[in-house]
C-alpha cells in the first residue's frame, strides 16, 4: 500500500516537472513578449531588454524552468539597490504586473476558488445524484422525463449564457446580493454566513452544468445496480425499498461517479473561468485567464498551470484511493 | 390434497409485457407443499422455475409483472394469501418466514458488506438486537454451516470466499430467522460435483434441524434423485408433472419427462450406445402457440387422434395416486411407450 | 455640466467603480493612463504644478501645487527653476523637500524597474545620451551615470528649490511636471517594484489599502492641509476605487442607479450607453462630452504596406463612416468623422485640412466608386501595391484590439471595402497587448487603429509622437516615405519655435501636411460619456484629464 | 496400437500475475503443473477435474494460445513446442478448439457464414464448389439449417451456437479437436443432441478429441481414455470402463462417489464420500500430494512427498501413495 | 432444393437493422434525430437555402435597424422578409448570420469528434490489445495530457498557434483559426475515449470469439480489425452523438473568451457572445440563437440516448 502510494506520488512528480518544462517550452515560443508588454508608451530596445533581463527572460527556457524550479526549494530575489527584494520559498517567481510573489497571489486567489469547488461540487453532487436516483426510482415516469428535460435544458445553454441570466435576472434583479458586494471574499472562517451568500449563486451556475452528467450516470448506474443479484438478495432478507435504495444499491452505484467526480472536482480547482468571470470571483480561473490573455505574465501561468496539474494529479490518486476504500473487491489485506 | 399443506400455489400466472409481446413466463403453475417436506421443481433452462419462485417470495416488480393466481401460506396464525396482501405484509414475512437462495452465489452476495454484516442484517430486520448480537448471531451460523474460523471469517468479504463457501453463507443468511419455507433456486449449479456435494448434506441436514419445507430449484435430475419427496416437472412456464420422486423415475407419465430420462448419460451404466434425444428446441414463450407446447417435439403427437395435442391446451390430470400430469395420451399409451 | 450652485458638502463614501482589476500603475513615476492620473493627483499625490480644478477650457491652465509658481524657465527656456511651498508633508507627517522631487525625477530614469511611465526627463533633461539616444545614467539604484544626473537635476543648499537643465529649449517644459513624475519619493521610502501597491501620499487621502480585484481604500490624510494646497479638496470621508466589477454589473449599477454614491470610472458598454442617454430618468446622472483624442486607423506606408497613396485614398474614400457611427451608438455619442490629428478642442494648433473629409469626394456612406478610380490610377503606378490591397490571398491587414465591437466593425468593413475591390483582413489582437504588439514594426499590419490624445495643450505632444521617427507613437512607419524629410524638417522647426502663435501656425502646416498624404485613414473626433449615481455632487467634465473634474465631487447627504 | 496425434511430455504452464491494486507481490499460479499424456489417433481423452484445476489451460497450451511454461508437445509427430505464430498457422488447421461457452465464443458481429468462413479465409484455403457451399455443407454437417448461413449468432438457441462452434472446428479436417467443456452450458435435452454429434462425427472423418468436461457422466459416456486432474497434476488415467469400476485414486473415488444419479433408489442407498474443505488455491498448493488436504486417507508421507504418476496396470495410471482398490 | 440457395421468405437483418427497428420505435429518439439532421442539413445547404430566401449573409440591411443599432420592429425585426429578424448593430439577416455560422460549428464539431474518435479508437485499441509496456506508455501519455489545464492552454496558445498556422500556409484566417481549435479540442479530447476504448478492448479481448480466432490462426490485425473493432462500432457511434453537442458548446464557450472563429465569419458561439451585450435591448437576439442551440443540444442528446438504447441489446430489460 505504502509502495503504491509513493510509486505514485513519484510518477506524478515526473508528470508535473514534464509538464512545468512544457509550458515553459511553450510560453518561450510564443510570438509574445512580455518585456515589450510592460514597456510602455516610450519603449526602445534598450529598455525592453533591461526589462527582458528583469523578468529573467534574458536566458534560455530550460535556464529559466531550473531557476522557477530552484526558487519553489530556495526562494528568489529580484532587482538591486533600493529596489532588491525577495520571495521567501517557497517561490513561484514574482510577477511584474500584480507586484506581489506569486506564491502570495496564488495563496489569496486560491481559497476562492476551492471555495467556489467545494461548494459547487457538494451541490452539484446533492442535484445530480438526488435526481439521478429520483429518475431511476421513477423511470420512465413523468418525473424521471421532467428531470431529464430541465437537466438537459440547464446544461446546453453555454456557461456564459446560463450564468449570466443568473447574475442578471436572479441576483441583481432581486438585489440579492449587493452589487458591489459581488464578488467579495468573505472567509468562512470568520463570516460564514456572508461566505456563503456570495458563493451561494455561482456554485449553483456552475452546479447546474455539471449536474447533468451526474444525474444521467446516476441513473444508469442506479438501474443497473438494481438488476444486480444482491439487491434481490437483500429483498428477499425483506429489507425495505428505501433501504435496499440507500444502503445496498446507492453505494456500489455511486463508486463508479466517484472517479469522474474526483477528476472533475479538480478540474474546478483549477478554476472555473467563466463563473468567476461572470461572478466577479477573484480565483485562480480569473487570474490565469488575466495573465495568459492580457499580461503574458509567465510565473503565474506557470504556476496555475502547475497548481491545476496537480489538483489533477493528486485527485487522481485521491480517487484511486477512495475507491480502494469503498470497494472492499480492490482492498488487499 | 392434505390439509396440512402449508404452502398452496394455486393457476399461478406470471407474465412479462415486453416490446416484443407478453412473455407467458408460469401458467397455470400449481402445487402444494408440508412442512418438512421438499418438493423439486426441475425443467430446463427458462421453463419458468425462478419466476415462478419468484412470485412466490413476491420479489418481482408489480408495475412491470403480471401475476394472477393464488399464493396460500398457511400459518399458525391463519393462511394468508400473499398476491393480494400489502407490500409490507409479504415484506415482513420475507427472510423470516420464508426465505430463498439463489443460483450464482459470486453475483448474490452483496459485495461491499461483510459477510457477518449481511447475515445480521438478516437477523436484525427481524428480531431486536444491537449491532454485535447480529454479529453473534451471524457468527453462530457461520459455524452451522461449516465455515471454519467463523469468529475471524465474519469479517471477511464475500469476495475473500470460494464459491462453495459462499453459497454456505447464503444458506447462513436464509436460515438465520428459522424460516419455515425455503426457496433454493439452482444452489448448487454453480459449483462443482464435489462442492455440491456438500452443500446438498448440509441442507438436508437443516431441513432436519429445523423442519422447513423446502423449494428446490434445478435441472439436474441427480440431485433431484436424491433430494427430493416430490418432483414438479416444468415446460414452458407450465407444470407438465408432478409425482412423488420414485413415481417420477420409475414411472414418467408425461413424454418431456421421459425423453429428459432418457437423454441423460448415467455415470453407473457404461452404455456405449447413442444417447436418446428430444428432437427440436424448447419453444418461445411469446405468444405461444395453441394446444400442448411439448407437442411440436412430442414424437407421441401421432397417437392422439384429431390432432389434439396441436389444438387442445392439455390440463393437470390424475394420472395415479398423488400423480399429476399434463397429456393428451391416455393411462395406456402412457404406459406402452414408457 | 451640472450648476455648481449646491454647495459641496463634506462626508460620505464616494464610490468609484471600473471593470479594470487594477489601476496600471500606482506609482507616481509609473502612472500614465489620464484617467488613473487625474484621480490619483486629486487624491494621493501632489505634484510641482497641476491643472487648474475647473471645467471648460480655463481647466487646461496651469497652477502652483507644490511649488509656489507655475516654474520660472530662464536661458531661453533650457532652465526651469521650481521652488516648493513651506509645510508640505507627506502622510506620515514628515516634511516634502526639494531632494525627494530630484530623487522622484531620477526614478524615471530606471527603466528596468520604474516601467511604463512617462520618459519626458529622459527626453528633456540635458544629460548624455550613447549612439542609440539611451541616457548615460541608469537611475538610482544602479547609480550609474549619477554625476550626470547631479548635474541636470540640482536642488538649491535650502533644499526648497529645484533646478532642471534642458537639452533644448523646452518652452512648455512646466506641463510635463504636472505629471505625477513630479510628485516626491523620499529615497529612504523608496520600495522599486512594491511602490506601485503601496505608493506614498502628500493629497488630502492616503492608501489604506489597495487590493488587485479588490478595492482600493482611500482615507483622510491627517497631514494634508488646504492651506498649502490650493487644488485639492477632502469632501468625502473616505474614497473606494472598486475594481473587478463586470461590465454587466457595473452598468446595471448606473443605469438603475442602485449605487447613488458612486462614479463610474469606465464607459458603459455601448448598448447601456444609448439606453443611459436615451433615458430621461437617467440622463441627468450622465455627461457626453468631446473627449481629448482622436480616433484613427493609421496607415503602415512602409515598404511593403500600404506604401502608395492612391491605395491609402481608395481605402480611405470607401470607408463606411456611416455604418460606423451608427454601430457605434450613433454621432450623438459616438462623434463625427475628423479631418486631423489635431483635434479641434486643443486650441489655436488646430485648423482644418483640405483632405479627408474636406476632400470633395468624401462620402460619409462610403464612396466606393471614387475609390476604384484610385485603385484604376494605382494599378499602374504602384502594381504591387495594388495587387496587395485587391488580391484575395493577400488583402489589407488591420490590425484591431480583440473586442466585440471591433468584430462588428469588421462585418462592416470588410464588405464596403469589397464594394471597392479591396480585400480586407483583420487581425485581432489581444487587447492588453494590443498597443505593444502594433508598435513593434515587425509586427504591425497594414493598418491599426488607435486613438491619441494630447499630453498637454501643446500639438508638440501630438505632432511629432505621431508622425516623427522614435517620437513615440509613429505607427505609419513613414520615415521611409519620399515624403518624410520635408516634414520632419517642418516638424522640427514648430518644436523648437519658442513663439506659440508662429509655433501653432508652424503645427497646423505640419498636419496639414501628414494629413495629404494620408498617413492617418479614417479619423474620428470622439465622443466620451460620464456617468454617476444621483447622490454624487459637484460632477463636471476636467477637460485635460478626460475624465471627471474629481476635486470637485463631494457626495450628497 | 494407434499413432498419437499428440503427447505431452512434462507440460507446464505458470502464470504469473500481480494480485490487487496496490500489491506488487508477484504470485504464480501453477496451473498446469507437469502433465504428460498422450491423445491417440481416432481416439477420445476425457478430461476431468474441479473447476480451476486447470483443464482450459492445458486445451490452450496445447493449442499454443498460452505459451508453455516448459515441458513439449508433440502434434503429428512434430514437436511444436517452440513454434512461432507463424509456424504454427499451418499446424492450426490440423489442430481445433471447441469453445466451452457458446455465447461469448462465437463474434456477436459476424454472421456465422462469416465466422466458419473466417477459416477458409485466413488459411487462403479455396474449397471445392466455393466457400459458400463448404460452409453451408457444415451447417448441415451439424444439423443446422444451411439457409442460416446470413444469421447472427445471438439469433440462435445455446446448443445452436454450439454446433455453429463445431462447425467452425470442422472447417479444416482437423485431425484434433479440442473440445473444453462443449456442452456444460448446455441444457440436459440438448446436450445429448451435441454428444451424440460429436460422436457420429468422430466415427466419420475419424477426428481425435481431447474431451474436457467436469460432468463426468458424459465423459464416460463419451471417452475412450479418461484423465483426472487435480490442481494442475494428473491424479489418475485410465480407460473408460476401468476409472468408473474401480477408481484408484482417493480423488476419483471422491469424485464419482459425488456425483448425483438420476435415479432415486440408487441414489438413496449408495454410500458416498463427502469430500470436506475447498479446492487449495493453485497460487499456493499444499506440499506433498496435492490431494493431501482434502483425502481421508492421508498420512504424513502424503503431506510430505508428492507420489510420481506411475503405471500400476495395464492402461492405468495412479499418482497415489495409497491407491484404491486393486 | 439446392443447399445454396436461400429461402426467400426468410429475412436477413443484421444488427444494425435490428437496432434500427428498435431505434424506430423510440420516438423520442426518433424526432430528435430528425430535428438534429435538419439543423445539419440546413447548415450544409446554408447557401442554397440564403440564396432561396433572397438573402445575402454579409448584406446589412441597415434600413431595418434604428440609430441605436436595434432591430426596428418587435422581435427583433422578425419579418417574412427577415424570418429570425435581424442583427442588432452591423444589421444583418439572423437567420442566414445563423445558417451560415452553423457550418462553422457544425464542422469544427464533427470534424472534431470524428477526430479524436479516431485517434482515441487507435490510441485506445492499441493499449487495450497489446497491454503491457505499450498500454503503460499510452496511459502515461494520457495522463500527461489530462493533467493540462487544457482550456487555459487553448486560450493561451491558440493565437500564436494561429500564426505559425498561417505562416505555414495550411489555412488563412478563420481557416487557420478553425484548424487550431480543431486541433486543440482534438489533442485534449481523444484521452476521454481512449480509455473508454481501452477498458473495452480488455473486456473484449477477453471474450473467447478472440481466442477462437487466434486459435484458428488469425493475425494479429485480422484480430483488431475484424474480431475487435466491430464490437467498438457502437460505443464510437454514442459517444459520436453525444459529443458532438459538446463541442458545439465548447466552440460557443471559447468564442466567448474571444479564442477561436472571428468575425465577420460568424458561428454560434460568436452570435451568442454577442448577443449577451444586447439582452436588454433586443431580447429575441439572445433567445433566438440560444433557443436553437439547446435544441440541437437536446435532440442530439436525446437522440444519443435513443442510440444508446436501441444498440444495447440488455436495454430493453430495464
Ligand atoms: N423480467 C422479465 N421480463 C421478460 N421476460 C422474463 C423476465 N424474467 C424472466 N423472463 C422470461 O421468463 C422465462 C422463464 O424464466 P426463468 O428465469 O423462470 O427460467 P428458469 O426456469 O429459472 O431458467 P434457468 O434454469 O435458466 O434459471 C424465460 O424465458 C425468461 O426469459
Ligand atoms: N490467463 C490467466 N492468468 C492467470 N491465471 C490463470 C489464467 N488462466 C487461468 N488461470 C488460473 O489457472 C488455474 C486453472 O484454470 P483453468 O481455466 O485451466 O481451469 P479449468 O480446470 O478449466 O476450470 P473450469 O472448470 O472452471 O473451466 C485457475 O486457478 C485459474 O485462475
Ligand atoms: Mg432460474
Ligand atoms: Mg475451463
Amino acid at each position: 500500500m505504502l509502495k503504491f502510494v509513493s510509486r505514485r506520488l513519484l510518477s506524478s512528480l515526473i508528470i508535473l516537472i514534464v509538464i512545468s518544462a512544457t509550458v515553459f517550452i511553450i510560453f518561450n515560443y510564443l510570438p509574445f513578449d512580455p518585456a515589450r508588454l510592460a514597456c510602455g508608451k516610450h519603449c526602445t530596445p534598450e529598455i525592453v531588454s533591461g526589462n527582458r533581463h528583469r523578468l529573467g527572460l534574458d536566458v534560455s527556457w530550460w535556464m529559466q524552468w531550473w531557476e522557477y524550479l530552484k526558487g519553489i526549494f530556495v526562494g528568489r530575489t529580484y532587482g538591486q539597490g533600493a529596489a532588491m527584494f525577495t520571495c521567501p520559498a517557497p517561490a513561484f517567481g514574482y510577477s511584474f504586473n500584480q507586484h506581489a510573489c506569486v506564491s502570495t497571489i496564488l495563496a489569496s486567489a486560491l481559497p476562492v476558488t476551492v471555495s467556489l469547488a467545494i461548494g459547487a461540487f457538494i451541490m452539484w453532487m446533492f442535484l445530480g445524484v438526488g435526481l439521478g436516483v429520483i429518475s431511476a426510482r421513477f423511470r420512465n415516469t413523468w418525473i424521471d422525463r421532467a428531470s431529464n428535460i430541465f437537466v438537459l435544458v440547464g446544461t446546453s445553454l453555454p456557461t456564459f449564457i446560463s450564468g449570466l441570466l443568473i447574475l442578471l435576472f436572479i441576483v441583481l434583479k432581486f438585489n440579492l446580493i449587493s452589487p458591489l458586494d459581488l464578488g467579495q471574499w468573505h472567509s468562512p472562517l470568520t463570516a460564514p454566513w456572508e461566505w456563503f451568500t456570495s458563493f451561494f449563486w455561482p456554485w449553483l451556475s456552475l452546479a447546474l452544468i455539471y449536474a447533468a452528467t451526474y444525474t444521467r450516470f446516476t441513473r444508469s448506474n442506479v438501474i443497473e445496480t438494481s438488476s444486480e443479484d444482491f439487491i434481490r438478495t437483500a429483498r428477499a432478507k425483506g429489507v425495505s425499498e428505501r433501504k435496499v435504495l440507500w444502503k445496498h444499491t446507492l453505494r456500489p452505484a455511486l463508486a463508479p461517479i466517484l472517479t469522474i467526480a474526483g477528476l472533475d472536482f479538480a478540474g474546478l480547482l483549477g478554476g472555473a473561468i467563466i463563473t468567476e468571470q461572470i461572478f466577479q470571483l477573484p480565483g485562480l480561473g480569473r487570474l490565469t485567464l488575466q495573465a495568459a490573455l492580457q499580461d503574458y505574465d509567465l510565473p503565474i501561468i506557470v504556476s496555475t498551470t502547475i497548481l491545476a496539474a496537480t489538483f489533477v494529479v493528486v485527485a487522481n490518486l485521491i480517487v484511486d484511493l477512495a475507491y480502494a476504500f469503498l470497494d472492499p473487491r480492490i482492498r488487499v489485506k | 390434497m392434505s390439509a396440512h399443506n402449508y404452502l398452496e400455489v394455486k393457476k399461478l400466472n406470471v407474465s412479462f409485457p415486453t416490446e416484443d409481446g407478453l412473455v407467458a413466463a408460469t401458467s397455470d403453475l400449481t402445487f402444494s407443499l408440508a412442512r418438512g417436506e421438499t418438493l423439486a421443481i426441475v425443467g430446463e433452462s427458462g421453463s419458468g422455475k425462478s419466476v415462478s419462485s419468484l412470485a412466490i417470495m413476491g420479489l418481482h416488480n408489480r408495475a412491470r409483472t403480471n401475476i394472477s393466481g393464488e399464493v396460500i401460506l398457511n400459518l399458525p396464525t391463519g393462511s394468508l394469501e400473499l398476491l393480494s396482501s400489502s407490500e409490507d405484509t409479504v415484506r415482513d414475512l420475507r427472510g423470516k418466514e420464508m426465505a430463498m437462495i439463489f443460483q450464482d452465489p459470486m453475483s448474490s452476495l452483496h459485495p461491499y458488506f461483510s459477510v457477518g454484516a449481511q447475515i445480521a442484517e438478516a437477523w436484525l430486520l427481524h428480531n431486536k438486537g444491537n449491532k454485535s448480537d447480529g454479529l453473534k448471531r451471524a457468527i453462530e451460523m457461520l459455524e452451522l454451516v461449516g465455515i471454519p474460523l467463523p469468529v475471524e471469517r465474519v469479517h471477511d468479504f464475500p469476495h475473500q470466499f470460494s464459491g462453495g463457501m459462499r453459497q454456505r453463507v447464503m444458506i447462513a443468511m436464509a436460515l438465520v430467522n428459522n424460516p419455515s419455507l425455503l426457496i433454493a433456486d439452482e444452489p448448487t449449479t454453480a459449483l462443482d460435483v464435489t462442492v455440491q456435494a456438500q452443500i446438498l448434506k448440509l441442507l438436508r441436514d437443516m431441513q432436519k434441524e429445523f423442519n422447513m419445507a423446502i423449494i428446490l430449484i434445478t435441472h439436474d435430475l441427480g440431485v433431484v434423485a436424491e433430494f427430493a419427496d416430490r418432483v414438479n416437472v416444468m415446460y414452458a412456464g407450465k407444470n407438465v408433472e408432478e409425482a412423488p420422486v420414485r413415481d417420477l423415475y420409475y414411472k414418467p407419465a408425461h413424454p418431456y419427462t421421459l425423453g429428459l430420462l432418457r437423454s441423460i448419460p448415467r455415470v453407473d451404466q457404461i452404455d456405449t450406445h447413442r444417447l436418446q434425444t428430444i428432437p427440436g428446441q424448447p419453444p418461445s414463450l411469446i405468444n405461444l402457440p395453441m394446444g400442448c407446447a411439448f407437442a411440436p417435439r412430442c414424437p407421441y403427437k401421432e397417437l392422439v387422434p384429431n390432432n389434439l395435442c396441436t389444438t387442445k391446451n392439455p390440463e393437470l390430470s390424475n394420472f395415479a395416486d398423488n400423480h399429476l400430469t399434463r397429456c393428451h395420451l391416455t393411462h395406456d399409451q402412457i404406459e406402452s411407450v414408457r | 455640466a451640472q450648476s455648481a450652485s449646491a454647495a459641496p458638502v463634506k462626508g460620505g463614501t464616494l464610490y468609484v467603480i471600473t471593470h479594470q482589476d487594477q489601476l496600471d500603475h500606482a506609482d507616481p513615476q509609473r502612472i500614465y493612463t489620464g484617467r488613473d492620473i487625474a484621480f490619483m493627483e486629486s487624491y494621493v499625490f501632489r505634484t510641482l504644478v497641476m491643472y487648474k480644478p475647473v471645467a471648460g477650457t480655463a481647466g487646461t491652465g496651469l497652477v502652483p501645487d507644490l511649488a509656489t509658481d507655475i516654474g520660472k524657465a530662464s536661458d531661453g527656456g533650457k532652465t526651469w527653476k521650481f521652488t516648493l511651498k513651506a509645510g508640505t508633508k507627506y502622510s506620515d507627517g514628515s516634511a516634502i523637500v526639494c531632494e525627494d522631487v530630484k530623487y522622484a525625477i531620477s526614478r524615471t530614469f530606471a527603466t528596468d524597474v520604474i516601467t511604463g511611465g512617462p520618459s519626458y526627463a529622459m527626453q528633456y533633461l540635458d544629460i548624455p545620451t550613447d549612439a542609440k539616444g539611451n541616457s548615460a545614467y541608469a537611475g538610482p539604484y544602479t547609480k550609474v551615470g549619477q554625476a550626470d544626473f547631479d548635474k541636470a537635476v540640482s536642488c538649491s543648499a535650502d533644499n526648497r528649490t529645484i533646478t532642471f537643465k534642458l537639452g533644448v529649449a523646452k518652452p512648455d517644459f512646466n506641463y510635463a511636471m504636472s505629471y505625477p513624475i513630479s510628485s516626491p519619493v523620499p529615497a529612504a521610502k523608496d520600495t522599486g517594484d512594491k511602490m506601485d501597491l503601496a505608493p506614498l501620499s502628500e493629497g488630502p487621502y492616503k492608501v489604506a489599502s489597495y487590493k488587485i480585484k479588490g478595492e482600493m481604500d482611500l482615507v483622510r490624510n491627517p497631514n494634508w492641509s488646504a492651506k498649502t494646497d490650493s487644488v485639492r479638496t477632502n469632501y468625502p470621508d473616505k474614497v473606494i476605487l472598486k475594481f473587478g466589477v463586470s461590465e454587466d454589473v457595473r452598468d446595471q449599477i448606473f443605469l438603475k442607479d442602485t449605487q447613488k454614491n458612486a462614479i463610474n470610472f469606465d464607459a458603459l458598454q455601448l448598448q447601456n450607453n444609448i439606453s443611459f442617454f436615451n433615458s430621461p430618468a437617467s440622463k441627468t446622472r450622465g455627461l457626453n462630452v468631446n473627449d481629448p483624442y482622436t480616433v484613427y486607423s493609421a496607415m503602415n506606408v512602409s515598404k511593403g504596406h500600404l506604401d502608395c497613396l492612391e491605395v491609402r485614398k481608395a481605402i480611405y474614400f470607401a470607408w463606411p463612416y456611416d455604418a460606423l457611427i451608427k454601430l457605434n451608438g450613433g454621432a450623438k455619442l459616438y462623434g463625427t468623422p475628423g479631418d486631423n490629428a489635431i483635434k479641434p478642442n486643443i486650441g489655436i494648433d488646430y485648423a482644418k485640412t483640405t483632405s479627408h473629409i474636406n476632400d470633395k469626394n468624401f462620402k460619409s456612406a462610403g464612396n466606393p466608386a471614387y475609390s476604384k478610380t484610385l485603385l484604376a490610377a494605382a494599378k499602374s503606378k504602384c502594381p504591387t501595391t495594388y495587387a496587395k490591397a485587391t488580391s484575395a490571398d493577400q488583402g489589407i491587414t488591420i490590425d484591431t484590439s480583440d473586442t466585440a465591437a471591433a468584430k462588428k466593425s469588421a462585418a462592416i468593413v470588410t464588405p464596403a471595402m469589397e464594394a471597392a475591390g479591396i480585400v480586407i483582413k483583420y487581425n485581432y489582437i489581444p487587447t492588453g497587448s494590443y498597443y505593444s504588439t502594433i508598435q513593434d514594426n515587425t509586427k504591425q499590419g497594414d493598418m491599426s487603429g488607435a486613438g491619441w490624445g494630447p499630453d498637454w495643450a501643446n500639438a508638440s505632444t501630438v505632432i511629432p509622437p505621431l508622425f516623427i521617427k522614435d517620437g513615440g507613437f509613429d505607427l505609419s512607419q513613414n520615415w521611409d516615405d519620399p515624403a518624410y524629410p520635408a516634414f520632419k524638417a517642418l516638424s522640427d522647426k514648430a518644436n523648437a519655435t519658442l513663439d506659440r502663435k508662429a509655433q501653432a501656425k508652424l503645427w497646423q502646416q505640419a498636419a496639414e501636411y501628414a494629413m495629404a498624404q494620408y498617413w492617418l485613414g479614417p479619423v474620428s473626433f470622439t465622443k466620451q460619456q460620464l456617468s454617476w449615481g444621483s447622490g454624487v455632487g459637484g460632477v463636471d467634465f476636467w477637460a485635460p484629464q478626460g475624465t471627471f473634474l474629481f476635486p470637485a465631487l463631494y457626495v450628497k447627504k | 496400437m494407434n499413432q498419437p496425434v499428440l503427447e505431452l511430455k512434462n507440460l507446464k504452464k505458470h502464470f504469473i500475475s500481480s494480485n490487487g491494486v496496490f500489491s506488487r507481490n508477484k504470485t504464480t499460479v501453477k496451473a498446469v503443473d507437469g502433465i504428460d499424456m498422450t491423445v491417440n489417433s481416432g481416439e477420445t481423452v476425457g478430461l476431468v477435474g474441479e473447476s480451476g484445476c486447470g483443464k482450459t489451460t492445458v486445451g490452450r497450451t496445447v493449442l499454443k494460445l498460452y505459451e508453455p511454461t516448459s515441458g513439449s508437445i508433440i502434434f503429428d509427430g512434430e514437436e511444436i513446442t517452440n513454434f512461432s505464430p507463424r509456424q504454427m498457422k499451418p499446424v492450426r488447421s490440423k489442430l481445433q478448439m471447441i469453445f466451452q461457452d457458446p455465447y461469448s465464443s462465437l463474434n456477436p458481429r459476424h454472421t456465422i457464414g462469416s465466422i466458419i468462413a473466417s477459416s477458409y479465409e485466413i488459411h487462403g484455403i479455396h474449397p471445392e464448389g466455393g466457400v459458400k457451399k463448404a460452409v453451408q455443407n457444415l451447417l448441415d454437417r451439424v444439423g443446422l439449417n444451411p439457409e442460416h448461413i446470413n444469421r447472427f449468432p445471438h439469433e440462435f438457441s445455446g446448443g445452436q451456437r454450439q454446433r455453429i462452434g463445431i462447425a467452425r472446428a470442422l472447417a479444416l479436417r482437423p485431425k484434433l479437436i479440442i473440445a473444453d467443456e462443449p456442452v456444460s452450458a448446455l441444457d440436459v435435452s440438448i446436450q445429448a443432441q451435441v454428444v451424440n454429434l460429436l460422436d457420429d462425427l468422430q466415427k466419420e472423418m475419424g477426428l481425435s478429441y481431447l474431451f474436457i468436461a467436469h460432468d463426468l457422466s458424459v465423459v464416460q459416456h463419451i471417452s475412450d481414455r479418461v484423465i483426472v486432474m487435480y490442481l494442475g497434476k494428473i491424479m489418475e488415467e485410465a480407460k473408460t470402463s476401468q476409472l468408473f469400476l474401480n477408481p484408484r485414486h482417493p480423488y476419483t473415488k471422491a469424485l464419482l462417489s459425488a456425483v448425483p444419479i438420476p435415479d432415486p433408489e440408487i441414489e438413496r442407498n449408495r454410500e458416498r464420500i463427502v469430500l470436506s474443505g475447498d479446492l487449495p488455491s493453485p497460487a499456493n498448493p499444499p506440499s506433498g500430494c496435492v490431494f493431501s488436504t482434502r483425502c481421508w486417507k492421508a498420512t504424513e508421507k502424503c503431506h510430505q512427498i508428492a507420489p510420481p504418476l506411475v503405471e500400476i496396470s495395464i492402461g492405468s495410471k495412479v499418482a497415489c501413495h495409497f491407491p484404491e482398490g486393486n | 432444393m439446392s443447399v445454396t440457395e436461400i429461402e426467400p421468405g426468410v429475412k436477413v437483418r443484421t444488427p444494425a437493422q435490428i437496432a434500427w427497428t428498435r431505434l424506430k420505435k423510440n420516438k423520442v429518439a426518433m424526432v430528435s434525430g430528425f430535428i438534429a439532421l435538419f439543423f445539419i442539413l440546413a447548415a450544409f445547404l446554408a447557401p442554397f437555402i440564403t440564396n432561396l430566401l433572397n438573402l445575402t449573409p454579409t448584406a446589412q440591411y441597415s434600413s431595418g435597424i434604428a440609430d441605436t443599432g436595434i432591430p426596428i420592429g418587435s422581435f427583433g425585426g422578425l419579418s417574412l422578409r427577415h424570418p429570425l429578424g435581424l442583427e442588432p448593430g452591423v444589421g444583418r439577416d439572423l437567420m442566414s448570420l445563423l445558417l451560415y455560422g452553423s457550418r462553422i460549428s457544425f464542422t469544427v464539431a464533427i470534424i472534431t469528434s470524428v477526430a479524436s474518435i479516431g485517434l482515441g479508437m487507435i490510441v485506445g485499441i492499441a493499449g487495450g490489445y497489446f497491454g503491457g509496456r505499450v498500454d503503460a506508455v499510452i496511459g502515461r501519455f494520457s495522463d500527461l495530457v489530462l493533467s493540462f489545464p487544457s482550456t487555459f492552454m487553448i486560450i493561451a496558445l491558440s493565437l500564436p498557434l494561429t500564426q505559425r498556422v498561417e505562416a505555414a500556409h495550411i489555412a488563412r484566417d478563420n481557416g487557420a483559426r478553425v484548424v487550431v481549435l480543431v486541433v486543440f479540442f482534438v489533442i485534449f479530447g481523444w484521452p476521454a475515449f481512449a480509455r473508454l476504448v481501452r477498458s473495452q478492448t480488455l473486456s473484449i479481448r477477453e471474450r473467447d470469439f478472440i481466442m477462437a480466432a487466434k486459435a484458428q490462426g488469425a493475425s494479429g490485425r485480422r484480430i483488431i480489425f475484424k474480431e475487435i473493432l466491430p464490437n467498438l462500432w457502437p460505443t464510437a457511434i454514442v459517444f459520436l452523438s453525444l459529443s458532438l453537442p459538446g463541442f458545439l458548446a465548447a466552440e460557443a464557450v471559447f468564442s466567448f473568451l474571444g479564442v477561436g472563429v472571428q468575425a465577420p465569419s460568424s458561428t454560434w458561439g460568436l452570435v451568442l457572445s454577442d448577443a449577451v451585450s444586447y439582452w436588454q435591448q433586443d431580447p429575441a437576439y439572445l433567445l433566438i440563437p440560444s433557443g436553437m442551440l439547446i435544441i440541437v443540444v437536446l435532440s442530439l442528446n436525446l437522440f444519443g440516448d435513443g442510440l444508446r438504447d436501441a444498440l444495447d441489446p440488455k436495454s430493453d430489460r430495464a
